[in-house]
């Protein structure tokens, strides 16, 4: 489709440098060694999550990812706000 | 002012909801600028039951000067976190400090907090309970005193005056 | 056209919804139970209505949505359904009755969840597709679940959590059987797979029994089929009694699912699939029978004997299935009905004694019901108890001799000793159980302080009117026997003849598309 | 008139059940009424059947399974109506005076009624179906009769006995009935009579024997079950007149006859019936030497008797047959007069206990003369009855021919029978009504009421003039009876009281002689008085009902013991074999090689490879600290869900999304009231099983998953779905469609079923008070800057809420993704502001909000019905406005609002219901607050 | 692909069930999430696997599937995380409930104390 | 598409991922919490917004999403991704209290700033 596939190749780099960086996050969320530190992986997972959505998005040239880049990005903290709440009270509604 | 309070209370959300709705439909049309309004009008009389209090704007002029120092704080200083991040750790010496608020406005000290989380170096860790401080960690501290006031020239003395 | 066939689906989940509505406490009673009957009677005159009309022969087919069968979901109405549907509804209105006595008043959402319930037992009954049975399983279990814990507290929650953890996962295992099943044959609806289960390549063979094979087990875990029975006593018996005596109709959906798949997709036409898993099933459906009747006798509590009265019946039901004759699955379909209607008057009886012992509650051991509940009771759970056991001339007797007669030869020197020795322990455990709660003396001195106190439990009229129309209809059932028979009779016959059905629902085509 | 008769009994016991508060008088006139009005039936019929004639009458019950309501009356039906009616109302007569004051007659009279119908059903019934019917009708009703003082235990317990022993017989007489059905075609009596042959020439006949005989056996108290008998004594003495004497007993034997012209006539009826007959003969009659109990003795004498009748009916020669049903009708005629003495006895004296009893002739002159004359019909003493039969028994024995073996055991059997007879009726004479006066009885003894009496009389009287007049008195009788069992095979024989001096003469005073001398030898050698004889029936009886109440115990507790773990245990377990066992059978078959094309890896599959496998592995091996595996689990909702976005289902993606963020967060708020940490499980095979179970289970699944996506698709129907849906559906996001559409009622249901959740939660929590594992201590924190935040997010979530609903049909979206998008960002404002005061400021009743929902869903389908259409047929309509320009309106979008509210509704239900729990005061200070040095064990730090 | 998704189902269900069989409720949820996780994808891969081709119909696209994955398994699987979802927040109230009551959040709790940790 | 467009797409792209795989790697990297969470924090808003930035050019001139509507997902972030910060390094000081900086001006007694949910009297948990 395109003249030279610099930027598709360039797609497939960010692919696998961002899937990296997911699996660097996924090593502290099993490492720990603390709760907030998993908290903080989760986070980033979904956060990294995005960019792979989005660089996905790109790969194939389709909108459809947007939708579910825009849940993760609006309502994926729930889990970090929840998960941090319960560590500081316990009690998540109070 | 009444009638607008009533049935308009906050036209900043409203103006937001129009483009939020704009942008997420990805068509300008009749039908659909229409559907924006609407939304406009009904949402923020809605939003009023959970929100305690909309922000009300003082003056808007600080504010294109504001976002552009924090694009660039944003850009600079992930450059100098990505460089910390790869050097070796033992240089980084990260310290908590109290940020001393002059700002009281709620909203202001929302988006005081954000604009000092979103640079990167520096994240917002509490605010004390009779909001005059902010807790503020520090990945690596140089220079308290001249972190403090660099806080406060950049954003907190804009944000003062879009929050009154 | 006609709705008839939806209509039995539609009524309670309105029912439901509406009771929503009027659930408060300003609405008062009245009001929620005029709610609530008057869309149980609407379900009643539908189910009846749909019994006559399926009885005229060919399967009635309601394609939702105007969409063809095979894209979308029809309903498919078959004499058996029917007549599970009738039986459903005969046994709702009496546990509605028995519930006015008080308890939907301490429920939350009694007259909702009991609607939706009912819907979800239809609809079970009605739908042709099988993922859409197992969307109306899941109402079903989950109406349950709430109609098992509304109210309760204590050990009710343990063993809810026993019953819920277990239908979970067999739910989990039954959508994993859905995935293989579209996977192997590209459709859901039943009819469809029929059609495509005889020309499975040979390569795909055992995967297509691996997929039924699932099927099955998730259907007979439903139908506490041996060794997938240990959920149900504990549930059962925790259960208030007008849920208790609604849940015995719920073992009977998997039973039906297991003859409604049998019939259509391991029947004569299935090919190399034809009769597979029934050879499993004999075995454990006469194990299961020996432990459910073991369990009988080993009951400590009425209500724990009644429902292993049910595991009696629905083990009984598997061998008359299992046989895959004309003959014993009519007699099995009207064992049916028959053990719904009876085990269900057993649990409200149950509950009136447990009532009536005051702390002594339903233990099987000495201690004498209130005098008020004592006579009462006590004829309508000999009337219960000559019913189940098989013993003449109640419909029990009529149904055993019925499979005993239908039995082919080359099975009797296994089923025959396996049924009767059933029912002679059952006899005994309900004789040890009648004697030692009806047949004590009213202690002349006062209990001891620290020992069970009697209390002056009185009959409250709408629970002693429900179980005797529970026993009502089973002696109906054996003083006409007739009609009965000869609609399972003919049930029976559409249920082994599978390509006649299968064809009456491909010809139903839709009315405002092309098909 | 033969339905009439046989209604009798039954209508006047329902009259009997209805009326209440009846004076006993009136009751026992209704009672007794029954019988009589039977009786003259019975008399009206009586010339035609004399005639020979067999009136008959057949209404149709259940013609599939040969059940008819057939009666007939024959001879022998005829014979057993009589006793059946006649000593019916004598015992009517009698119970009127024998029961107390204080006693319930109605509930006495009923029963007794109900058993007087059951039993003349079961001799007048026509189908042998409808014989076992009231076959078992007698056993239930006796064992109400039985059980009538029920406050004892020894007549609960023989009432239980009683019938779970004839119960069982009863079920194996219907086993073998039914095998006479198969045999014969027929259950009617006529037919099967007719079919003698077939049925002994057919395979099944050796079990239809057996079966037929475990029913007759068991009814007639035939050895080695005949130990229920005695402790149906327990009843009142005129139900054990009437049953144990006349009827429920005679029941069998009634049988054996009635199925005789079928049955008989093999080695096996002869060698089967004769032995049992014989054996039952002598236990009862030697038992009934030692018993110390009136009715015990008059128990074991009629084990002994029914033995006799047995055996004759064995012996099956037409003579024998005579002989039989003669001893039929002597036996009940005596035996029920000794049971009303007894009873008469034991009403005045207080007591049945020959020893404390004695020198009764002299208190009580008139009863005991009754007795007496009874006592001697049943030893078998010349010019009464019993002697009668007993000759006969005596010839029959003597002459039975081609079993040499046989005639000398029942000839000497028949000799020890009369001697052991002799002597217990010896022994009960004289311990009763001579010897010293009453011993220990401190009662004023004197004769009973005058009407006691008179059934007793009657039936002594009838002792005597048969004894003395045969052919007069009972002739005719026994003829017509006999001919209803022979047929024209009735063989000559002479009822006289002198046949001549022959054997079973000198056999008779024989056994007289050594009768009286075995008495009086006993009682010289033995004190019989200190002989404490217990039923070893009875022992064994208990030791395996019991055995079988502790089998059943012990392997329900050891199977079904409640846990749940098992449960699911056996779940995975079957699960497994049914899914490998079509694997294995086929293994080794060749086969076809599969054309499969597998699709590439995406780019990005190893990164979610290794997230969903490490993130699940990780929860498993953080299970046990419980927030630090909800933490993990998250990853593995993520994977799956970029998973679906990888493989093309945007839609999917999001739902799992949401519901992930919306189960995190329910397991947390369940998490606060729920321990924090799993206690270590210590036993390692216990692991490793799981382990093990677990594997396969999931190598399994993995498996079949493999097998499955390498078969080409068969996907018909999904192509056209996809072709179908923008045209007729309007609708370009082919999964909403189904949902709303194609599979609407799915949705329907899955809409029903969330909404019942939320009820459900909603139920069980309204009133729960419930205490949280451990407390924070101190106020609820604020958060002001997150708050503020959040606040600026609502409205802006809302908008995206109301978009991905408006979409839904053409791009990802929908009701249900909608739904959760509002949801979420509400259980936010809850979680940063508090429950109060969301709940407060945003008042919202969830609950109607899932009704109403509910309701536009259902609406919207049924919508269609209005244009007679079916039920969720889609329609849509394009709205042209001025400016605005063209609005698509489809119904599938009315339907989604419906899911969207109940989404909603029921989401925000749950949240805010276990959100808004309250704690429960004293158990908050039960368990406490949080201790610091149990913070690392509480979050599974490391430290 | 396939061998990838097949084998984090194995995965799945592995962990799902062995923490299915545990004694503690909390346990159970967290193992019936996983394994509806494990159904989810076992149900969509009934589709078989496709990138890129949702089941979104575009203008100048056919609508055949070649275009278009198999929109039917993802209906399903939609239908099916609902009410997996729905039973999880039964149970997980349930458990709450249970604890309470029974103070124990033993599975077996209602009716045997014996102290032993698992009885299955 | 123009070669000045699709480099400055590709600059995007390989400025966007190198930050996001520098917030991975901070993650890993850093030895304590606090500092762990400046790296994906900020890192990541900006890979991200990299990212983003880039999707919206390319599918501008793919053409197959003409709307910059990658904003709407930036927005969310910058509002999330505070709130986030602040609820984890609240929760992790709800920890490790003895490591809390005094209030400047204040006594030892009433430094508990912010006011601690628990009292104060536990070590957090
Ligand atoms: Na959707
Ligand atoms: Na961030």
């Amino acid at each position: 489709m395109f003249g030279f596939g610099l930027i598709e190749t360039t797609i497939g780099i960010a692919m696998y440098v961002v899937g990296i960086a997911m699996l660097l996050a996924l090593w502290r969320l099993l490492r720990g060694p603390t709760v907030p530190d998993r908290i903080l992986a989760l986070d980033t997972l979904n956060v990294t999550a995005i960019a792979e959505l989005m660089l996905l998005g790109m790969h194939l040239q389709s909108a459809i990812y947007f939708e579910a880049a825009l849940i993760i990005a609006m309502l994926g903290f729930v889990s970090t706000v929840v998960l941090s709440k319960y560590v500081i009270r316990r009690d998540i509604v109070e | 002012m009444r009638w607008r309070r009533r049935f308009l209370p906050s036209l900043p959300l409203t103006l937001a909801i129009i483009v939020f709705w704009l942008l997420m439909v990805s068509e300008l049309n009749a039908a659909q600028l229409a559907m924006a309004a609407l939304l406009g009008l009904v949402i923020p009389l809605y939003a009023t039951r959970i929100d305690r209090e909309f922000a009300r704007f003082g003056s808007l002029r600080p504010l294109p000067k504001l976002l552009v120092v924090l694009l660039w704080d944003i850009l600079m200083s992930n450059v100098r976190v990505a460089r910390q991040v790869l050097s070796r750790e033992e240089r980084i010496h990260s310290s908590f400090i109290w940020y001393p608020l002059e700002i009281g406005n709620i909203h202001g000290i929302t988006a005081l907090a954000c604009c000092i989380t979103l640079t990167p170096g520096t994240v917002t860790a509490a605010l004390s309970d009779d909001r005059r401080y902010l807790l503020v960690h520090v990945l690596d501290l140089a220079d308290e005193a001249a972190l403090v006031a660099d806080i406060k020239r950049r954003y907190e003395c804009p944000l003062m005056e879009i929050f009154p | 056209m006609s709705h008839l066939p939806i209509l039995p689906i539609l009524i309670p989940l309105l029912g439901g919804a509406l009771s929503l509505f009027v659930e408060h406490r300003r609405i008062g009673t009245v009001v929620q139970r005029s709610v609530a009957w008057v869309f149980m009677l609407a379900t009643l005159a539908a189910s009846i209505l749909l019994a006559l009309r399926a009885h005229e022969g060919p399967v009635l087919v309601y394609l939702l949505g105007d969409w063809p069968a095979r894209i979308g979901i029809a309903l498919m109405v078959d004499r058996l359904s029917a007549l599970m549907v009738l039986t459903t509804s005969l046994l709702a209105g009496a546990c509605l009755l028995h519930a006015c006595s008080g308890w939907d008043r301490r429920a939350p959402h009694f007259h909702a969840l009991f609607q939706l319930q009912l819907m979800g037992l239809n609809g079970a009954f009605l739908t042709g597709d099988i993922f859409n049975l197992f969307v109306f399983f899941e109402v079903m279990l989950i109406a349950s679940y709430g109609l098992l814990l509304s109210g309760g507290r204590g050990v009710r929650m343990s063993a809810g959590l026993h019953y819920v953890a277990f239908n979970v996962a067999a739910s989990t295992l039954f959508l994993i059987a859905l995935g293989m099943v579209y996977g192997v044959f590209g459709t859901l609806n039943m009819v469809e797979i029929a059609t495509r289960v005889a020309g499975i390549p040979a390569g795909s063979l055992p995967l297509a029994k691996a997929t039924i094979g699932l099927l099955l087990v998730v259907f007979c875990a439903k139908a506490a089929l041996m060794p997938l029975y240990l959920w149900l006593p504990e549930a059962y018996t925790r259960a208030p009694a007008a849920v208790a005596a609604l849940f015995v109709i719920m073992t009977k959906v998997g039973i039906y699912s297991v003859l409604r798949v049998g019939s259509l997709m391991l029947g004569e036409d299935a090919g190399p699939l034809a009769g597979y898993g029934w050879d499993w099933m004999l075995p454990a459906a006469v194990a299961g029978l020996a432990l459910a009747t073991l369990g009988v006798l080993a009951a400590s509590r009425l209500r724990v004997l009644v429902a292993y009265v049910v595991l009696v019946s629905a083990t009984t039901l598997f061998i008359a299935f299992g046989l895959r004759s004309a003959g014993t699955i009519a007699a099995g379909l009207y064992y049916l009905v028959h053990s719904t209607f009876v085990a269900a008057a057993l649990f409200l009886i149950a509950d009136l004694v447990r009532r009536g012992r005051g702390d002594a509650g339903d233990v099987l051991r000495a201690f004498p019901p209130a005098p008020g509940v004592r006579v009462v009771a006590g004829a309508m759970f000999l009337v219960g108890a000559v019913s189940v056991a098989g013993l003449p001339p109640l419909s029990g007797f009529i149904g055993k001799t019925m499979l005993l007669q239908a039995i082919p030869e080359a099975d009797i020197r296994w089923a025959w000793p396996a049924l009767l020795g059933s029912s002679m322990l059952v006899i005994v455990g309900l004789t040890r159980a009648g004697t030692r709660i009806f047949w004590k003396p009213v202690p002349v001195l006062p209990a001891l302080p620290d020992g069970p106190r009697p209390v002056r439990g009185q009959l409250r009229l709408p629970e002693t009117i429900a179980t005797m129309v529970l026993l009502a209809l089973g002696v109906a059932m054996s003083v006409a026997p007739g009609p009965v028979t000869a609609y399972t009779r003919a049930a029976a016959e559409q249920l082994l003849a599978p390509s006649t059905y299968i064809d009456q629902v491909r010809a139903a085509m839709p009315q405002g598309r092309r098909p | 008139m033969l339905e009439l008769m046989l209604a009798l009994p039954f209508v006047l016991a329902l009259v009997l059940a209805i009326l209440r508060d009846a004076p006993a008088k009136a009751v026992a006139w209704l009672a007794g009424l029954a019988p009589v009005l039977a009786l003259a039936v019975l008399a009206w019929l009586t010339p035609a059947v004399m005639d020979g004639q067999i009136p008959r009458t057949m209404h149709e019950w259940l013609p599939q399974a040969g059940l008819a309501f057939s009666l007939r009356l024959d001879g022998l039906g005829w014979m057993f109506s009589l006793m059946v009616l006649g000593i019916g109302a004598l015992v009517v007569l009698y119970a009127y005076y024998y029961l107390g004051p204080r006693e319930k007659y109605r509930r006495f009279f009923c029963f007794l009624l109900l058993f007087m119908g059951s039993m003349l059903g079961m001799v007048l019934s026509g189908n042998l179906l409808l014989t076992v019917v009231f076959w078992e009708l007698t056993s239930i009703s006796s064992f109400l009769l039985i059980g009538f003082w029920f406050h004892r235990d020894d007549a609960r317990e023989g009432a239980r006995m009683a019938l779970t022993i004839t119960a069982a017989g009863g079920l194996a007489l219907l086993g073998g009935v039914v095998l006479i059905g198969r045999v014969v075609g027929s259950y009617e009596l006529d037919a099967v009579l007719a079919a003698g042959e077939t049925i002994r020439a057919h395979e099944l006949y050796p079990w239809i024997l057996g079966l037929v005989l475990a029913g007759v056996f068991t009814k007639s108290a035939q050895f080695p079950v005949h130990f229920w008998l005695p402790h149906a004594m327990a009843a009142p003495t005129p139900v054990s007149a009437y049953l144990h004497s006349a009827t429920m007993v005679k029941a069998g034997v009634f049988l054996l006859a009635r199925l005789h012209p079928s049955l008989a006539g093999t080695d096996l009826f002869f060698y089967v019936v004769s032995t049992v007959g014989a054996l039952t003969l002598l236990v009862g009659a030697w038992n009934a030497i030692f018993q110390h109990d009136m009715k015990g003795v008059l128990a074991y004498s009629t084990i002994s008797h029914l033995g006799l009748i047995t055996l004759l009916l064995g012996l099956s020669t037409p003579m024998a047959v005579v002989a039989a049903l003669f001893h039929i009708l002597n036996h009940a005629t005596f035996k029920a007069s000794l049971f009303m003495a007894a009873g008469i006895i034991d009403h005045e004296t207080g007591t049945r206990d020959m020893r404390r009893l004695g020198g009764l002739r002299r208190l009580m002159p008139y009863t005991s003369a009754l007795a007496i004359i009874a006592s001697l019909a049943m030893a078998g003493i010349p010019l009464l009855n019993g002697f009668l039969s007993k000759e006969m028994f005596f010839a029959q024995a003597l002459e039975i021919e081609g079993h040499e073996e046989m005639r000398w055991f029942v000839t000497i059997a028949a000799f020890l029978f009369a001697t052991f007879g002799v002597a217990y009726s010896l022994r009960f004479v004289h311990d009763t009504f001579f010897g010293r006066g009453p011993r220990a009885v401190d009662q004023d003894v004197h004769e009973p009421p005058r009407f006691m009496q008179v059934p007793v009389a009657i039936l002594v009287v009838a002792c005597v003039a048969v004894g003395i007049a045969p052919q007069w008195t009972i002739g005719p009788f026994l003829e017509t009876a006999a001919r209803g069992v022979l047929g024209d095979a009735l063989p000559e024989y002479s009822l006289a009281v002198w046949h001549g001096v022959n054997t079973p003469l000198l056999m008779s005073f024989g056994g007289v002689l050594c009768g009286v001398l075995l008495y009086l030898g006993l009682k010289r050698v033995l004190d019989l008085h200190a002989i404490v004889r217990q039923s070893q029936g009875r022992m064994l009886f208990h030791l395996n009902i019991e055995a079988l109440f502790r089998l059943g115990r012990r392997f329900t507790h050891a199977v079904a013991n409640g846990s749940m773990q098992r449960s699911l245990l056996w779940l995975v377990l079957v699960a497994i074999a049914a899914g490998a066992a079509p694997f294995v059978a086929a293994w080794g078959e060749p086969r076809e090689p599969v054309a499969f094309v597998s699709q590439p890896m995406v780019r990005l599959a190893w990164v979610l490879w290794w997230l969903l496998v490490t993130c699940a592995l990780g929860t498993l091996a953080l299970y046990r600290y419980r927030l630090l595996a909800v933490l993990v689990m998250g990853g593995c909702g993520l994977a799956v869900s970029m998973t679906f976005v990888a493989l093309s289902a945007p839609d999917l993606a999001l739902t799992q999304l949401l519901v992930e963020l919306v189960t995190v967060s329910l397991m947390l708020l369940g998490l606060h009231y729920l321990p924090k940490d799993s206690p270590r499980l210590r036993s390692l095979p216990r692991r490793l099983r799981d382990c093990a179970v677990a594997l396969a289970a999931g190598a399994g699944t993995a498996g079949l998953a493999w097998a499955m996506m390498t078969r080409p698709p068969a996907n018909a129907a999904a192509a056209e779905i996809t072709a179908r849906s923008l045209p007729e559906a309007w609708g370009s996001n082919v999964v909403n469609v189904i949902l709303v559409d194609f599979r609407g009622f799915d949705t329907l249901g899955e809409i029903t079923v969330f909404g019942i959740a939320g009820l459900a939660v909603h139920a069980m929590l309204r009133r729960a008070r419930m205490a949280p594992e451990k407390v924070m201590p101190g106020p609820p924190i604020k958060l002001p800057v997150p708050a503020d935040l959040a606040q600026m997010m609502f409205p802006l979530t809302l908008v995206v809420s109301i978009f991905l609903f408006l979409r839904g049909h053409n791009s990802p979206g929908g009701g249900f993704i909608a739904g959760l998008t509002l949801a979420v960002p509400l259980l936010i404002q809850y979680v940063i502001q508090g429950a109060a005061s969301v709940e407060t400021r945003f008042g919202f009743d969830y609950i109607r909000a899932i009704g109403a929902g509910l309701l536009i869903a259902l609406g919207t389908g049924a919508a269609a019905m209005l244009f007679d259409r079916p039920f969720l047929a889609s329609g849509h309509y394009d709205l042209v406005l001025p400016v605005l320009g063209t609005i698509p309106l489809a119904s599938a979008a009315a339907f989604d609002l419906g899911v969207y509210l109940v989404v909603f509704g029921s989401t925000m239900l749950i949240l805010s219901m276990m959100g808004t729990l309250k704690p429960s005061k004293t158990m908050i200070a039960h368990r406490g607050t949080i201790d610091p040095a149990t913070r690392s064990a509480l979050t599974g730090e490391a430290s | 692909m396939e061998m990838a998704i097949a084998s984090g189902i194995g995965v799945l269900v592995f962990a799902g069930v062995y923490l299915v069989l545990r004694a503690r409720s909390f346990d159970v949820i967290l193992g019936l999430t996983l394994l509806s996780y494990a159904t989810n994808l076992l149900i969509f891969s009934s589709g078989r696997l496709v990138v890129g081709k949702p089941p979104v119909l575009q203008e100048g696209m056919e609508a055949t599937l070649a275009n278009h994955t198999d929109p039917v398994p993802q209906a399903l699987v939609l239908t099916a995380i609902v009410i997996s979802f729905a039973m999880t927040a039964v149970a997980i109230v349930l458990a709450m409930r249970s604890r309470a009551d029974n103070d124990s959040d033993h599975v077996d709790a209602g009716d045997v104390r014996d102290g032993r940790e698992d009885r299955g | 598409m123009s070669v000045v467009w699709e480099l400055l797409l590709v600059a995007l792209l390989l400025v966007g991922s190198f930050f996001v795989l520098m917030g991975g790697i901070g993650l890993v990297k850093l030895s304590e919490f606090f500092k762990r969470l400046h790296a994906p924090t900020k890192a990541s808003t900006l890979g991200v917004g990299c990212v983003l930035t880039a999707s919206v050019g390319y599918h501008l001139f793919v053409g197959s999403d003409p709307q910059p509507r990658e904003l709407l997902i930036v927005a969310f972030l910058l509002i999330t991704a505070p709130i986030s910060a602040h609820l984890m390094s609240k929760a992790a000081l709800s920890l490790r209290m003895d490591e809390w900086p005094q209030l400047p001006g204040k006594s030892d007694e009433d430094t508990h700033v912010p006011p601690r949910p628990d009292g104060g009297d536990d070590e957090g948990y």
